[in-house]
């Protein structure tokens, strides 16, 4: 449920594997919150050809890991499920899908955008962009998992 | 001693290679790691201050001390998501 | 892609065919948010034997229509999905799926949490519970779709 | 004339009917068909201030005049999502 993937992403077979471990704790759950990110066609105005994202997977792994720990300090039953997909990717292909189940729909929102906006601070993960005319990576955050003022920032949009 | 240094993304591609074996002294911190990285391939010295750090597959911070056979990865800002 | 069913609903299913409708328009949706309702084995205390739900259909899917062209007029961009199961449903099953597809997360999210709310506002669907001891008849809102105040509620809990 | 009333969840369930046909003056409003429902089976009365309505599958209000062959829904509060 926390993973990094070359395979084609499914929302369905995610929420199915995160439902299935809340049961397994003998808890249920009413709201299930997810968020795909589709690879777009243009970036900045230029066409995009296609994608490629790379990660340092285990590292990765760990950071979805502690995303999940910090979504159950604030919400203490909710179910995340995270997997990022790496390699070459098509325009319309989804490049990460998360989960969120909770009891109530609030809740799941909150924790799905908590994990989404975590995962852009912190986790290894690069985007390479492909044009017509060139290539680009993309570079946002430094990735620090120790700042509290990220993390705070998370909290704040999450719950907004 | 030696440690071995991954490189990615960028980094990866300007260094021309993802992994590196290098010799530190015994004493030497990740920063000391990063240096010697730069000195060799001068061409990653403008991420100094954009760099993040893990040791052995966790985050660290740049004066953490390495140890023999520690694997030190370098990651440039990152964009997934 | 707005609808009343008596099938088990799919994610994936849903949101494939929202992001085809983006693309058949000529644009693209970088940011997918999804809602899933799932029955919950408990309800105030007492054990969830199974559900039905009931539907006004055609209405039902006015209603929808209401919904989406409402998000239009916020987010001119957003397209949504809104599929409501009816008939015996399980612990577990999905009861709805919505699809918000934006080219940013933040009105995806937006978008999609404004239609759960105004569906559970005014759409024509019932709950109706069985007990091991009994069944009920959940009653909440009292629709009305020209209630301005109540769309204003939605409007602020989604862009809160 | 004539006009088609459907009910829906609890009020089907105490009306003992999903549909009606009932006989309403050629003045009617949708308040007027909703005094015959509630005479003809006093138990839905107590929906009096909560009910909703639609004529023709769309909603409407009670104060709304009705046609021969309308087909007038009224609707408990919801539960939907």
């Amino acid at each position: 449920m926390l993973a990094v993937t070359r395979a084609p992403l499914s929302v369905d077979a995610l929420a199915g594997a995160v439902e299935a471990s809340v049961r397994a704790r003998g808890k249920g759950c009413g709201a299930v919150a997810s968020f795909a990110g589709l690879v777009r066609a243009t970036h900045q105005g230029r066409a995009v050809r296609y994608l490629e994202y790379e990660a340092f997977d285990a590292l990765a792994v760990k950071t979805f890991e502690q995303i999940r720990d910090e979504a159950r300090q604030r919400w203490p039953d909710a179910a995340l499920g995270i997997v990022h997909r790496v390699g070459r990717l098509s325009i319309g292909d989804a490049s990460i899908v998360i989960i969120a189940a909770t009891a109530h729909r609030t809740e799941a929102f909150q924790v799905c955008r908590y994990a989404i906006e975590r995962v852009k601070q912190i986790a290894p993960v690069w985007k390479h962009e492909f044009f017509e005319d060139g290539d680009a990576w993309v570079e946002g955050a430094v990735a620090d998992p120790a700042d509290e003022t990220a993390r705070a920032r998370a909290l704040a949009v999450a719950c907004a | 001693m030696r440690v071995t240094v991954r490189l990615f993304a960028r980094l990866r591609e300007l260094a021309g290679a993802e992994a590196l074996t290098i010799d530190v002294p015994t004493d030497a911190t990740i920063a000391d790691v990063w240096r010697q990285v730069t000195d060799a391939h001068p061409s990653v010295a403008p991420f100094d201050r954009a760099i993040s750090c893990a040791i052995n597959a966790s985050f660290a911070r740049m004066s953490q001390p390495v140890s023999a056979g520690d694997e030190i990865a370098f990651l440039p800002p990152v964009s997934g998501g």
